[in-house]
């Protein structure tokens, strides 16, 4: 439908080019900047009005030749046609979005600025490269890694060791400190050695360990714990306990084993 | 500098810390940062004045004394490249497509995929990108601080070497691209007006960014 | 090499002969014989001459022009070799048994083997005793008048320097130490926030004690 837009033989034989070989172009914004090139003028300069009729026809002898066409380059084809109406029609003030002429600017930046960042890649590559104008040391000398230990103390570290080993009988597997509690195993420990020596009946609270009696606290768990490992010895058979009636004093006898 | 005035050893004399350097500079085909210099050389040296003497002293002769980002390397003289023949690599054709993203990413860096595709006005295949990182000429930047926080592409020191540049400012023709607006990203028009004031915000800080940390900076 | 046969050029002059050659031999992987260099260079060179004149102007240099068999090349000045070596200093903390050791010589000097072993209640190794010396913190003392004549240890004057001491009489004595709160055990930072303040009293003595092992691990 726009061929007849179409006049100048340059951009025709540019437009039949791009169809021959449509894959060789990187996508709708190359072939835009192929075009353009037929207008020889500032991208700034462009018209984009020409530039967008150039692409449609481009579109349409594709279409024509039966080429496939990515989605790209039509998806670019939609977007110039509305551009191209809205560039024709007089501005409708009710409308929002983007006037035409913002569109168009738009899209000549687009192609200023691919267009400056093709020359700017070629003149990269034209540059003097290593390994083809200039380069590097060809005998290269291996540099051996050298690992050297220095080693550090501080006077703090000194000072701390020293203490540290001075201190050295202070020191004990961690614990925590309950200094008023009195264990069964302790009783038990202590108990058992003297335990099978006690032939006649006596109170327990005669084993309490040495300093434990006075302090209140310290009397209740030293009891507690003397009573529960004397009920142990009993389950052992090592010891036999009794009480003459509710709270009358518990006394213990070992039994020495002799009656099994 | 306290350290030095407080070293039992002299440094030795600026002549022979410029030999030094000379010597290591020969040694190595990749260039070697002042730091690598001092980590080898006697303590209270100053490899960084040595290597100016170094330079003018290679003014005008076969092999110069060049300077590759934050580093610095000895390299034949590129009129002399015609007698290398036989050095020569050969070097993998690059396509279009990677000679273009190349560009892009050395002119706009730190800059995304989709700012490149939006330059280059179609897709950036996998195979580009990863060609270009495996000549180790780009690398992974910092992620953009905008929504999904893209990762972006930067050149390498390799890729100054490569081309011979000092720094990324000395790309040819970067001023007059930035003079030109060219190096700006611009949103299409209605994208703005669609997203509304919170994108813009958004994007105005990209652009910030990217004016900031750009080759020039 | 056709177009050198053609040409109707003269020799370049020597000057720049002599930065051919430079840059050739810079670049070559191998050493390079004259026919080779005049193989590349233009018609009519005389890389012979090139190649003295070259050496004149590396003497004294940080490389030199050294002959290899028939061919030439570019090596490090031999007085430069330790360049090549890269040191990667690393520092270390002594290890517990080292400290202690040292802390015994510096408290009991002079001191022998056995008297360490003792307060230390283990046997000390050779390893530890000869660390010591290497670092120059300890040296051997006169032999003890006792039977077997054991040699003992004492500190030396680059012990002090290190621990910033006049003497070792100004080493804090056990009242000063704890005084200073050098025995109670402090817990490492961090953990003390953690623990409610009665815990800590009791459980000082575990902390404190993995704090000095720590470093060491």
């Amino acid at each position: 439908m726009e061929e007849s837009n179409v006049t100048s033989i340059e951009a025709r034989r540019a437009a039949e080019a791009l169809i021959v070989d449509v894959e060789g172009y990187e996508g709708p914004l190359d072939v835009l900047l192929m075009l353009s090139r037929t207008q020889k003028v500032d991208l700034r300069q462009i018209s984009i009005l020409a530039l967008a009729e150039q692409y449609l026809a481009f579109v349409e002898e594709a279409k024509a030749l039966r080429i496939e066409l990515a989605a790209d380059y039509l998806v670019m084809a939609a977007w110039l046609a509305f551009l191209k109406s809205r560039l024709l029609l007089p501005p409708d003030p009710a409308e929002e979005g983007p006037s035409g002429e913002e569109l168009a600017a738009h899209l000549a930046f687009q192609l200023e600025r691919l267009a400056a960042m093709r020359e700017r890649a070629a003149d990269l590559m034209a540059r003097d490269r290593r390994g083809r104008e200039f380069f590097a040391r060809g005998i290269t000398a291996d540099v051996t890694r050298v690992r050297r230990i220095t080693w550090t103390a501080s006077l703090l570290d000194l000072m701390q060791a020293y203490a540290r080993l001075q201190t050295k009988g202070e020191f004990r597997p961690f614990v925590l400190d309950r200094e008023s509690i009195y264990t069964m195993e302790e009783a038990l420990a202590d108990l058992r050695p003297i335990i099978g020596a006690q032939h006649s009946w006596s109170d327990i609270s005669r084993f309490l360990p040495a300093g434990w009696a006075e302090e209140p606290k310290k009397r209740r768990s030293a009891t507690a714990a003397t009573f529960a490992a004397m009920l142990e010895l009993v389950k052992e058979g090592r010891a036999e306990l009794r009480q003459g009636e509710t709270f009358a004093p518990i006394e213990v006898r070992g039994k020495s084993g002799r009656d099994g | 500098m306290a350290e030095r005035e407080q070293s039992l050893f002299e440094a030795p004399p600026m002549g022979e810390q410029e030999r030094m350097v000379e010597a290591m500079l020969f040694a190595s085909a990749e260039p070697l940062t002042i730091q690598q210099m001092i980590g080898r050389m006697p303590h209270g040296s100053e490899p960084a004045e040595a290597v100016q003497h170094l330079r003018r002293r290679y003014e005008g002769r076969g092999v110069q004394v060049v300077r590759v980002g934050e580093a610095w390397a000895i390299r034949t003289a590129p009129d002399l490249g015609f007698l290398m023949r036989e050095e020569v690599v050969e070097q993998k054709k690059l396509s279009r497509a990677a000679i273009e993203t190349l560009a892009i990413i050395a002119y706009h860096q730190p800059v995304t995929r989709a700012e490149i595709e939006e330059i280059r006005g179609v897709s950036v295949s996998r195979g580009t990108i990863d060609q270009l990182l495996e000549l180790d000429w780009i690398r992974l930047g910092r992620r953009k601080m905008t929504p999904g926080r893209p990762v972006t592409f930067v050149v390498t020191p390799a890729f100054l070497d490569h081309f011979g540049l000092e720094t990324p400012r000395d790309l040819p023709g970067l001023r007059e691209l930035r003079a030109a607006g060219l190096l700006e990203n611009r949103p299409p028009p209605g994208t703005e007006a669609e997203e509304g004031p919170q994108a813009d915000d958004s994007q105005g800080d990209m652009f910030g960014e990217e004016a900031e940390d750009g080759p020039e900076s």
